[in-house]
This record gives structure tokens, C-alpha cells and sequence, in this order.
């Protein structure tokens, strides 16, 4: 089941990629949506099947084949199925498909549909890979599958130079993080002599019942750091935050599938799934919620001055993906995975809102340029709103109840030191406010005020543009997106709403299959005092009303002015790109030139090769006397060799070696 | 001592059947073409023409044998042995049916039962070209020499193709007995469909088969060793009474071979409702998905044009293997999946 | 039984060798070697190699000699002519060191008439053939797949007619 | 039973008479078929030796054999149409246009 589940996409891409290129984008769109569909089912099946099983044995293990069996390395291809993977293939199948679907209707015409889709079927059979893998090794193939998908798919343009640069982009600073990934995988297999994820955790719990202390680097936290690496770079955090931005030249269903809803998230699964390793050390947790809570701010800050609207969106998701590190770093494993599930939902609403505005605006992203168009695309507008009531967290839409969440947990956290979980909770306080102001100016300035496309088309000399709505293919997966945005939150429904009669329905699935997280010294006194509802309702009734003021004032401010100049230190991303150009770039590019090519390359490579042949060619005039050319003599050498190595044999040898 | 009576018995009842059976097929062949053509086929001899295979044994026997100036006499008279005996060794293994009481005694409807089967079965076909390549080559006439040319080549493509159309079924059955092959595909899926490989997922594998078959015996429209308009009669162009007989016999017992063939690995044998209680009923069914293919194998000839070389070959290398790579792909993905 | 058809299988097989060498006629020699795979087929059977057996039929009386028949035809190879050899040195040589050759083997192959044989049968069906070559053998015989994509592309491109 | 000697003896004459058919022909294919003589010389002894000594490495390096024969049949075969060709000959003595 699992295995049919899995395999169905990667069939679809491999008809699609041989034989696509001469069906018709119905027969395409078909094969395409239809095998992500037919995994949806499957996945929902499998995620019955596992609810059904009792709680504390929901684990589902299939074996698929043995891969590789090398001395004590022994990989086999097996897919586990537990709480935490059957909630991600649940929303993946699930967003992956109707964004497929939003796709047919987005690359309508455009000539490499074959091979998108076939890319698209590619990309989610390697996050099915990824999730349900049952050891590092596969999960690493999946992880890596993904990467080069998104390569493929952000460089889908590649007869433009910046989708082009931006792919190498995306691939190399992945490769930065896989290699960390790499390196915590090795020296996991050389702990712990094995890669199953459910005997290296199980060593773990065994072997070290307690945590290793914040500032103490060992083993454990060396592993946790090195994954953690890998992460970094999947998911786009500080320092490796800098590809995401640039993978936008993909098309738009990409942003939203792989960008923002799917692969993005990996590094989160990833954390998730070595619960048990992370919550043994205190230190990588307090790196981890550091480095989430910093992406998050840093990231809001930079979404407030871009105008290329899928950027904005980028800068979005990064900073929602720090959320979500933050929400792992302070131990909770099971909020962070919820805000990955709303976040897929309305983050892929967003983008493919943005899609539709940017299809009927025959793509144009630059949002200076547009504007008013709530009249023309009512549908979008509709959905859009919902995705950014939902991101900005007003109850009901489902970010509130994740973010929530998250804020509460940070502020009550178990694992950092005393001030910093205050402060930690001040910066995802503060992003949340800034997440309300840039996304409502994203609204404002695509949706109200005055329609600039049309100026700037007329100075252009061509025809007026009529924006119009997108076709039923495109609209409906917005409205069902839309309509989980709003309602999906629900799932996760904290107990303090209900004054703890109804348990959060979402951690009590999740729960058996996560670590409870590990408590630091400071916090080992109040052990036993249960912060009160009325303090988590406190806190969520104040960042709700910072984040409608904000929301308000926002919407005034940007009605008045959409095209306020922003500062440029905001609109250059902190020169972050340009530090990494004069820091690593360029020393590496002068290196190579002066020192590899000039002396290396010409002096000792060239010198071998010439030398190996000039060696060659002494030798050759003496061998040469030896080729006569008539076949038969060669056959006599030959006889006469093989007379010797017999005579060996019998006169010198004695005896044949024979066992 | 009993078991060797029953193997003799069987062997005698087998070839009995079976060479009877071919002679009648020429018969059926020359009425079905008469059939589609608007003619009436023989019906001079006998009741509609039921005698006319003994007036043609007797024509044959007792025809001058001509022979052609050739510096290969013995190889000449080789030939057409060569072509015959393995095209009739190929009943050894194929199961008509399952076993059944008889005197008391059980006793299997097929002569043996080979772990190596169908790798004897293609074993068999490679030796078959022999018969034709030496035939062309010993007659020491260009017509022949070309049509057995166009023979080595055209049996050496398709028997790839023929090999690897089968290694689905292989894959799927796991094993390479036929017996054992027809066994797997005994029951149904939901009631309704049986369980035959041409059904389930080995459909484009039967195509495969097929085709390559219908190439592999040298039929229409694959039938460019013979080809009439060009080559007079292809490798037998200097082959008269007996001799021509055989190498006539030989292309109806190939046919039916692989007929016969197609009916194991694909149709499920002698599967069919009823055959659990009643075992006799198998050989029926068995006949009966037989006579399909020998249909199919007479249609063609009265319907489809002949080939042209280079794209019987283009076919061949550029159609069928690479088609028939891909089903063994799907098959080894469908058997690690399902 | 067992050691009549192993004289007439190696009776077979020598005289359809010593034809392969003495005809002169290239087609004849083809033909004699088809009869010696037979009868080595023979000699797989008595050994219990019956996958081999089958396997040598279809391999090599099914594909490798149908190919040279071919040739063969293809090019309408005459019999040899006895010619003046350029270098009759060469022949005077051969005969005495392949009878060398020979009479080293068979030194060496009285190793092993101390080792009373064990006989065996039961190794050789294809499923234990298949398994070792799967998993033991799995390096070389990967390899030994990329050595025929090589003759397959090499034969093409030798023998592909050039245009001009 | 059938010593092992015997099927060791009947394989060394083949592969002598290979050797002498590869020594003596100068027609290239009947060379070619000389070597399939020695090969099949070579697959006796290995079979019989897997068979006597109940180890399955002996067939298996016959498979490999074969088709090392077979890739050695086409790239030769090949080879000789293409001597042919040039040359209207299968002499391999007259081949020697690029000796020294």
C-alpha cells in the first residue's frame, strides 16, 4: 500500500518524461494530476488504517527492498508510517494535488507542460520518499530528490539567465547544508552501527537517559548540530536563508508546492523525526529556537520592502519556517509540525493567489504595477483574504491556533535558560506584528487602490489590459485551500479554550510519536506548577489585538501611500548576498584562477599528462618492432605464452593450486 | 516397465494427434482463405473436401524428386529433416491438459513436464532456422540463398524479442516449467475475470509474443524468406515431393507450436470453468484457445500485405525490443510493488 | 549407460572438432562446430548442468553460430584455396607446438585422477544458477552487461556501411 | 562413474584442436571459429569441474564465457565484413597494410 503509494507518482514521471512531449496537455494534465490524486486516496487509506490501530502501537512498517549490504552496512528500502509521516502525507498528497490541479490551468500553453508535470510527479515521489523512509539513508535520497527537483523546477525557465543562476544557487547552498547532513548521517552510522531510525532512537533512549547540558558540545549534540546544518539549508535559515528568495524565477505552482508548503518543511520533519536525539541536548535545542526566532524577525523585516510579490511570499514563508524552528527548539515537536500543516494550506493559497494575479496580468510580478484588482478577481481576492487572516492569526483562520500555540510554548518553555525564553517569545511577538503589516500591504497594494497595470501598459503603446478571472481549474483548488486555511486550524484546538475539557486533539495524535522535551536546570523547580489557561489565553488575547491594530493601521497607512519608497537597507535584504559574494565567492574565484589554474593546473597536472605521454611514445618505439601485422603470428605468441605459463605449472609450480 | 508403456503411449498418441491435426490445418487454412476471398477452397475430394490432406500426402510420396546440381548433396537432404524435427520436438513439453484417472491409473496429459521448459521451448526455435539456412544455402540457387539469408537474419532479430516478451510472464509465475505457468494462472479476480497473464498486466507482453511469433514462423505478413513475388518460393524453391512436404509440415507444426504456446503462457492453458472436476474439459479448452490463434494466424495471411526488409527490421530492433524491455521493466516494478 | 553415452558424446565431439579443422569449406566448419555443441550439450546433461544445457542451444547454436552461417552466406565465402605461404616457418611451427600444448594439458589433467570424484547432479538448475549470479556474482555480471552494449555498438559501427 | 580424468582428457583434445584450427586457417572466420572451439574446450573443463566438485562458480564463469563469446562473435564478425569489404578477401595475411 505504502510502496503503491509511493511508486505512483515516479511511474506518471517516467511516462511523462519519455513519452510526453507528444500527448496533448489533456492527456498530461490527466496522468499528471491523476497519479498524485490516485496517492491522495491511497494516503488517506493508509492514514485510516493507521488511526485505527491503538494509539500507542500506530506504527505501520512495510519493507520494500534490500538496497545496500555492505560489512556491517545493511540499508534496506522500508517505508514506517506513524503519526508524524501520516500527517505529512496527508497534506502533502493532498496540497500537492490540488496545486497540481491549479497547475493545469497555470502552464495552459506553455511548451515544456510535459516535462513540468513530469518534474512536479518526480518532486512528490521523493518527499513520499523522504517521509516515510525508515532509516537516514533513504530519507537522504528522498532529501537530496527533492533538492534536485527543485532544481529542475526553479531553473523550469532555463533559457533565462536568472532562473539559470538562481537553480545553481538554490543547488550549491543546499549542497552546503546537504554536506552537514552528510557528515551527522556518517558519524551517526559510526555511533551507532546502524541507520534505522528506530533503533538508533531507541539506542539513544537507552543510552543516554539524560540530556547533555547547554554549552556541553558532546556526541550527541555533535549530530544534532550536523543535521541541524542540513536543515538550515532545506528550510532556508540563517545563515543558508539566501536561495529561497531567488528560487521565485520557478513557476508559481512550484513556489507553492515545493517553496512554501512541501520540501521547505523538510528540515522541520527532519528535526521531528530525531525528536529523540534533539531533546537529549540542550544546547542544539537552544541553537535551533535562536536561529528560528532570528530567521523569523530578520525575515519579516526584509518582506516588508519587496515588490516583486512572490518575493514578499518568500520572505514569508522563511519567516514562518522560523516559527517553526523556534517551536522545535523549545522542545515543541508536535506545534511546530501543526504550523507546518496550516502554513501548507494557507501559504499555498497565497502563492497560488499570487499565481492567478500574476496569469492574468500576463506575468507580471512586480506589484507596483498592479492594483485594484478586487474587482476583476473576485474569487481571488476572496481566497487570498483568507490566506492572509490566516497567516496574520486572527481567530478562527488557522494560523492563529498554530502560532498561538507556538508563542504560548516559547513562553513557557521547559528548555532555555530564564530570560531567554521572554525574550525569544518578544521576537516571534514582534514578527507576528510585522507579518500582519507586510502581508496587509501585500493585499493593499495588489488588490485596492488604482489600477497601475493599465498606465503602464499604455506607456508601453500597447493595448489596454483587461485583467480577468481565472478559469474553474485554477479557481477551485483556491477555494478548497482557502477553505482549509479557515477551517484547518481547528484541529489543534489548545485545551485552554475549552478550560482543558477538550485535550488538543492534534498532540494527543502526534504526541506518542515525538519526545517530550528535555528541561533545563532553571526550570527543574517549577516542574510541577502547570502554567494556567488564563495566562496562555492572557498572552494570545494580547498578540491578537497588536496584530488587528497593527492590521488596521497598516491598511490606513498603505490606502493612503501604496508606493511608499521602503529603505534600502530593508530592500537590499541586508546585503547579505553581497557579504557572501565578497566573503566566499569571489576569494574562491581568485583562488582558482591564480593558484589552481595558472600554477596548479599548467605546472603539475599538464606536466603529468605530458610525461605519461612522452613516456609512452619511448616505450612504444621499442615495441612497435613486435607488431608485424599478420594475424597468425600474434596466435603463435600467444600459444607460446601460453606454453610457458603450463611448463611453469608443471616443471617449477609442481602442482596446480587446487583446493 | 509401466511408466515407459504410458510415456511410448503417450509420445504415440501425441504425434498421432498432432500430425493429423496438421495436415487438416492446410486444409482449414486453404477453406478460411477460400472463406474470406469469396471462394469456395477444395471441395473436390471427399465430403467438402475432408480427403483432400490424403490426396495430398499420396501427391507428395509419389511425386518425382527433383534435385538441383548442388555441391552439397547431403546437406540438400539435411534440410528439410533439420526443420522438421525440431518444430515436432516442441510438443514434448506443451500440457494439453492436467492429469486424469484412467485404468486406475493417474496420468498427466502431457508428455513431460521440464524445469527448463520454456527455455527448451526457445532452445528449439534457435535450432529451427537451421533447417531453412542450410536449405537455402545447400540448393545452390540465388532465390534460395537469399530467402535463407533473410531467414538467419530476420529469426535472430525476432527471437529476442520473442525471448524477452516471455520474461514477464516469467517474472509473474516464477517459474520456467509450463506446467507450472498454466498452474498460476488457474482462478479469477472478483469472480469474473480469469486469471490469465494476458489479463492481468502482461497484456502488452501477449502482444509482444505474438507478433514476434507470427515473425518467428515466418508467416504473412512476415513471410519475406518465402515471399513469392520475389524469391519464387524463398528457401524452397528447389525442393520438390517429400522433401517439400516436410518443410511444409514443419511451417504448420511451428504455427501450431506456437499457437499452442501462446495458449500456455498467456490463456491460461487449459483453465476453464469446470475443469477442477472435470479434467477432461481442459484439452478442450486448450484446443479451443488454440484454434483463436490459428484463426488469427489464417486472418492475417488473407488480410495484411507482406513487410518490406528494412522495415521488418526497423520493427524489429526499434519496435518490438525496446517494447519488450519496457514490459520487463513494468514487470519487475509490478511484482515489487503489487 | 552413463559411460556409453559419454564415449559416444566425446566420440561426437572430437570427430565434429577435427572436421571444424580439417574442411575446408568455412560453412562446413560451422556446421561440424553446431554438431560439437551438441554433443558438449550431451556432456552437460551427463553432468547435471541442464540450465547450462539449455543455455548453450540457445546462446550458442541459436544465436553465435546462426551468425557466422550468416556471414558466411552473406559474404559467399568460397573454400579455401591452398596458397604459397609468405612465411612457411610459421605452419611448421604450429603443428608441434599445439601438440606441446596438448601434451602439457593432459600432463597436467592427471593431477586429478588421485581426486575420486564426488559426483554431482543436483547443482545446475536454473534457480541456483540465477540466485549466485544475482547476488555473488552481481559485480561481473553488471559488467559483463556493459561489455555487450560495447560489442553491440562496436559491431554496428564497424560494420555500418559509410556514406559519402 | 565416470572419472573425472575423462571429461579433463576430452576437453584438452578440443582445445589442442582449436588451437592447431586457429594456428593453420587463414580464412579469418574459420579462425573465429577455431576460438569457439577452444572456448567451448574451456566451458567443458569448468563445468566439470563444478559438477564434480559441487560448486556453482564453475558455471556461473561459463555464462560469463558465453558471453564474452558472443560479444566476441559480433565485434569479429563485424570486423571480417569489414575486412571483406576493403580487401575482397578473408585471407588475414593479406591484412597487414598497417605493419611496420
Amino acid at each position: 500500500m505504502l510502496r503503491a503509494l509511493v511508486v505512483m507518482p515516479l511511474l506518471a514521471a517516467g511516462i511523462l518524461g519519455i513519452f510526453g512531449r507528444r500527448w496533448s496537455e489533456r492527456v498530461i494534465a490527466a496522468i499528471g494530476c491523476g497519479s498524485v490524486g490516485l496517492s491522495m486516496l491511497l494516503a488517506l487509506y493508509a492514514f485510516i488504517e493507521l488511526w485505527r490501530l491503538p494509539p500507542e502501537h500506530r506504527v505501520i512498517h512495510e519493507p520494500f527492498f534490500s538496497w545496500i549490504a555492505v560489512g556491517s552496512l545493511q540499508v534496506d528500502w522500508g517505508f514506517h508510517l506513524d503519526a508524524l509521516s501520516g500527517v505529512y502525507i496527508l497534506f502533502v498528497t493532498f496540497v500537492g494535488f490540488w496545486i497540481h490541479v491549479f497547475s493545469v490551468g497555470y502552464m495552459r500553453g506553455d511548451p515544456g507542460y510535459a516535462r513540468f508535470f513530469a518534474y512536479m510527479n518526480l518532486f512528490m515521489f521523493m518527499m513520499l520518499v523522504l517521509v516515510l523512509a525508515d532509516n537516514f539513508l533513504v530519507m537522504f535520497v528522498g532529501w537530496e530528490g527533492v533538492g534536485l527537483c527543485s532544481y529542475l523546477l526553479i531553473g523550469y525557465y532555463f533559457d533565462r539567465a536568472y532562473a539559470a543562476s538562481a537553480a545553481k544557487k538554490a543547488f550549491i547552498v543546499n549542497r552546503i547544508g546537504d554536506f552537514g547532513f552528510a557528515l551527522g548521517i556518517i558519524l551517526i552510522f559510526a555511533t551507532f552501527g546502524t541507520l534505522r531510525f528506530s533503533e538508533v532512537m531507541g539506542i539513544i533512549a537507552a543510552r543516554f537517559p539524560e540530556p547533555e547540558a547547554l554549552g556541553e558540545i558532546g556526541l550527541l549534540t555533535t549530530i544534532a548540530l550536523l543535521l541541524f546544518v542540513g536543515a538550515t539549508g532545506k528550510s532556508a535559515q540563517i545563515p543558508l536563508h539566501v536561495w529561497l528568495p531567488d528560487a521565485m524565477a520557478g513557476p508559481t505552482p512550484v513556489s507553492a508546492l515545493i517553496h512554501a508548503a512541501t520540501m521547505v518543511t523538510a528540515g522541520v520533519y527532519m528535526i521531528a523525526r530525531c525528536s529523540e536525539l534533539y531533546a537529549r541536548s540542550l544546547t542544539a535545542l537552544f541553537l535551533i529556537a535562536f536561529v528560528g526566532a532570528l530567521t523569523a524577525l530578520f525575515a519579516a523585516t526584509i518582506g516588508l520592502a519587496q515588490w516583486n510579490i512572490k518575493k514578499v511570499l518568500a520572505y514569508s514563508t522563511i519567516s514562518q519556517l522560523g516559527y517553526m524552528f523556534l517551536a522545535c527548539g523549545v522542545g515543541a515537536f508536535s506545534a511546530a509540525i501543526f504550523h507546518v500543516v496550516t502554513h501548507a494550506f494557507f501559504k499555498a493559497v497565497l502563492f497560488l493567489g499570487a499565481g492567478s494575479v500574476i496569469v492574468a496580468l500576463h506575468h507580471e510580478e512586480d506589484m507596483r504595477r498592479m492594483g485594484g484588482l478586487k474587482r476583476f478577481m473576485p474569487l481571488t481576492y476572496g481566497t487570498m483574504l483568507c490566506g492572509w487572516l490566516a497567516i496574520a492569526g486572527l481567530p478562527p483562520f488557522s494560523g492563529f491556533f498554530s502560532k498561538d500555540e507556538i508563542l504560548w510554548r516559547t513562553w513557557t518553555s521547559p528548555t532555555v535558560p530564564e530570560p531567554w525564553g521572554r525574550l525569544l517569545w518578544g521576537m516571534g511577538f514582534a514578527t507576528a506584528i510585522l507579518t500582519a503589516i507586510y502581508m496587509t500591504r501585500l493585499i493593499v497594494v495588489t488588490f485596492d487602490g488604482q489600477e497601475r497595470f493599465a498606465l503602464l501598459t499604455e506607456g508601453q503603446g500597447s493595448t489596454a489590459l483587461t485583467p480577468h478571472e481565472s478559469p474553474r481549474v485554477m479557481t477551485i483548488p483556491l477555494l478548497v485551500l482557502a477553505a482549509l486555511s479557515i477551517g484547518g486550524g481547528w484541529i489543534g484546538l489548545s485545551e485552554a479554550y475549552t478550560g482543558g475539557r477538550v485535550a488538543n486533539w492534534f498532540e494527543q495524535f502526534i504526541g506518542p510519536a515525538l519526545a517530550s522535551p528535555p528541561v533545563h536546570p532553571d526550570h527543574l523547580s517549577a516542574l510541577g506548577e502547570e502554567p494556567g489557561h488564563g495566562m496562555e489565553l492572557g498572552l494570545a488575547a494580547a498578540t491578537v489585538l497588536a496584530v488587528l491594530a497593527a492590521l488596521l493601521g497598516a491598511r490606513r497607512f498603505y490606502r493612503r501611500d501604496p508606493l511608499r519608497r521602503v529603505p534600502a537597507l530593508l530592500e537590499n535584504k541586508y546585503y547579505v548576498d553581497e557579504l557572501y559574494d565578497a566573503l566566499f565567492v569571489r576569494p574562491l574565484v581568485r583562488g582558482s584562477t591564480v593558484f589552481l589554474w595558472r600554477v596548479f593546473d599548467v605546472t603539475i597536472i599538464d606536466g603529468m599528462v605530458n610525461g605519461v605521454a612522452a613516456s609512452v611514445a619511448a616505450c612504444a618505439a621499442v615495441l612497435r618492432r613486435l607488431q608485424t601485422g599478420l594475424v597468425r603470428s600474434y596466435v603463435v605468441m600467444i600459444a607460446i605464452g601460453a606454453l610457458i605459463v603450463l611448463g611453469y605449472f608443471i616443471f617449477v609450480g609442481g602442482r596446480i593450486p587446487i583446493r | 516397465m509401466g511408466l515407459i508403456v504410458e510415456a511410448v503411449l503417450k509420445i504415440v498418441v501425441v504425434f498421432g494427434v498432432v500430425l493429423t491435426f496438421l495436415a487438416y490445418l492446410a486444409l482449414f487454412e486453404r477453406k478460411i482463405l477460400g472463406w474470406i476471398q469469396l471462394r469456395y477452397g477444395p471441395n473436390r475430394v471427399g465430403p467438402w473436401g475432408l480427403l483432400q490432406p490424403l490426396a495430398d500426402l499420396l501427391k507428395f510420396l509419389f511425386k518425382e524428386d527433383v534435385r538441383p546440381t548442388t555441391p552439397n548433396p547431403i546437406l540438400f537432404s539435411l534440410a528439410p529433416i533439420l526443420s522438421l524435427v525440431p518444430a515436432l520436438m516442441t510438443y514434448a513439453v506443451i500440457p494439453f491438459g492436467d492429469r486424469i484417472e484412467l485404468f486406475g491409473r493417474e496420468i498427466t496429459l502431457y508428455i513431460t513436464s521440464l524445469n527448463v521448459g520454456v527455455l527448451y521451448l526457445f532452445a528449439l526455435s534457435g535450432l529451427g532456422v537451421y533447417g531453412i539456412v542450410i536449405a537455402g544455402w545447400a540448393s545452390n540457387s540465388k532465390y534460395s540463398l537469399l530467402g535463407g539469408l533473410r531467414s538467419a537474419a530476420q529469426m535472430i532479430s525476432y527471437e529476442l524479442a520473442l525471448t524477452l516478451s516471455v520474461v514477464g510472464v516469467l517474472i509473474q509465475a516464477g517459474s520456467l516449467d509450463l506446467v507450472e505457468i498454466v498452474r498460476a494462472q488457474s482462478g479469477t479476480y472478483f469472480g469474473i475475470i480469469p486469471k490469465w497473464h494476458a489479463f492481468w498486466y502482461q497484456p502488452l507482453g501477449f502482444l509482444l509474443f505474438f507478433i514476434a511469433a507470427v515473425a518467428e514462423t515466418n508467416r504473412v505478413p512476415f513471410d519475406l524468406p518465402e515471399a513469392e513475388t520475389e524469391l519464387v518460393a524463398g528457401y524452397h524453391t528447389e525442393y520438390s515431393a517429400t522433401k517439400f512436404a516436410m518443410f511444409y509440415v514443419a511451417e504448420y507444426a511451428n504455427i501450431l507450436a506456437v499457437s499452442a504456446l501462446a495458449t500456455t503462457l498467456f490463456l491460461g492453458g487449459w483453465n476453464g470453468p469446470g475443469v477442477e472436476r472435470v479434467p477432461l474439459l481442459g484439452v478442450f479448452y486448450f484446443g479451443a484457445k488454440t484454434a483463436v490463434f490459428l484463426f488469427i494466424y489464417i486472418w492475417l495471411r488473407a488480410t495484411l500485405p507482406r513487410f518490406r526488409y528494412d522495415q521488418l527490421m526497423r520493427f524489429g530492433w526499434k519496435v518490438l525490443l525496446p517494447l519488450a524491455f519496457a514490459n520487463i521493466v513494468f514487470s519487475s516494478v509490478m511484482a515489487l510493488v503489487a | 549407460m552413463e559411460r556409453a553415452l559419454f564415449l559416444i558424446f566425446a566420440v561426437t565431439a572430437i570427430g565434429a572438432a577435427l572436421n571444424v579443422l580439417l574442411r575446408r569449406h568455412p560453412l562446413h566448419s560451422a556446421l561440424a562446430l553446431l554438431v560439437m555443441l551438441g554433443a558438449l550439450t550431451g556432456f552437460y546433461v551427463l553432468l547435471g548442468a541442464y540450465f547450462l544445457a539449455v543455455i548453450q542451444v540457445v546462446i550458442y547454436a541459436g544465436a553465435i553460430l546462426v551468425l557466422f552461417l550468416f556471414v558466411i552466406m552473406l559474404l559467399n565465402v568460397r573454400a579455401e584455396e591452398a596458397r604459397i605461404e609468405r612465411r612457411p616457418y610459421v605452419r611448421w611451427l604450429a603443428v608441434p607446438f599445439a601438440a606441446l600444448l596438448g601434451a602439457e594439458i593432459i600432463y597436467l589433467v592427471r593431477v586429478f585422477e588421485e581426486n575420486p570424484s564426488p559426483s554431482g547432479t543436483s547443482v545446475g538448475v536454473t534457480e541456483a544458477v540465477g540466485r549466485e549470479l544475482l547476488t555473488t556474482y552481481l559485480l561481473p555480471f553488471e559488467l559483463t552487461s556493459i561489455l555487450i552494449l560495447i560489442a553491440v555498438l562496436g559491431a554496428v559501427v564497424l560494420a555500418r556501411r559509410e556514406r559519402r | 562413474m565416470i572419472p573425472i580424468s575423462w571429461y579433463l582428457a576430452v576437453a584438452a583434445v578440443l582445445f589442442t584442436i582449436g588451437t592447431v584450427t586457429v594456428f593453420v586457417k587463414r580464412n579469418a572466420i574459420a579462425m573465429l571459429l577455431g576460438i569457439e572451439v577452444m572456448l567451448n574446450a574451456a566451458n567443458l573443463t569448468l563445468v566439470t569441474f563444478s559438477s564434480y566438485f559441487r560448486e556453482l562458480a564453475g558455471q556461473i564463469m561459463v555464462f560469463f564465457v558465453m558471453v564474452v563469446a558472443a560479444a566476441e562473435a559480433a565485434v569479429g564478425l563485424a570486423i571480417v565484413i569489414l575486412l571483406f569489404r576493403h580487401r575482397e578477401t578473408l585471407n588475414v595475411d593479406e591484412a597487414q597494410a598497417l605493419r611496420l
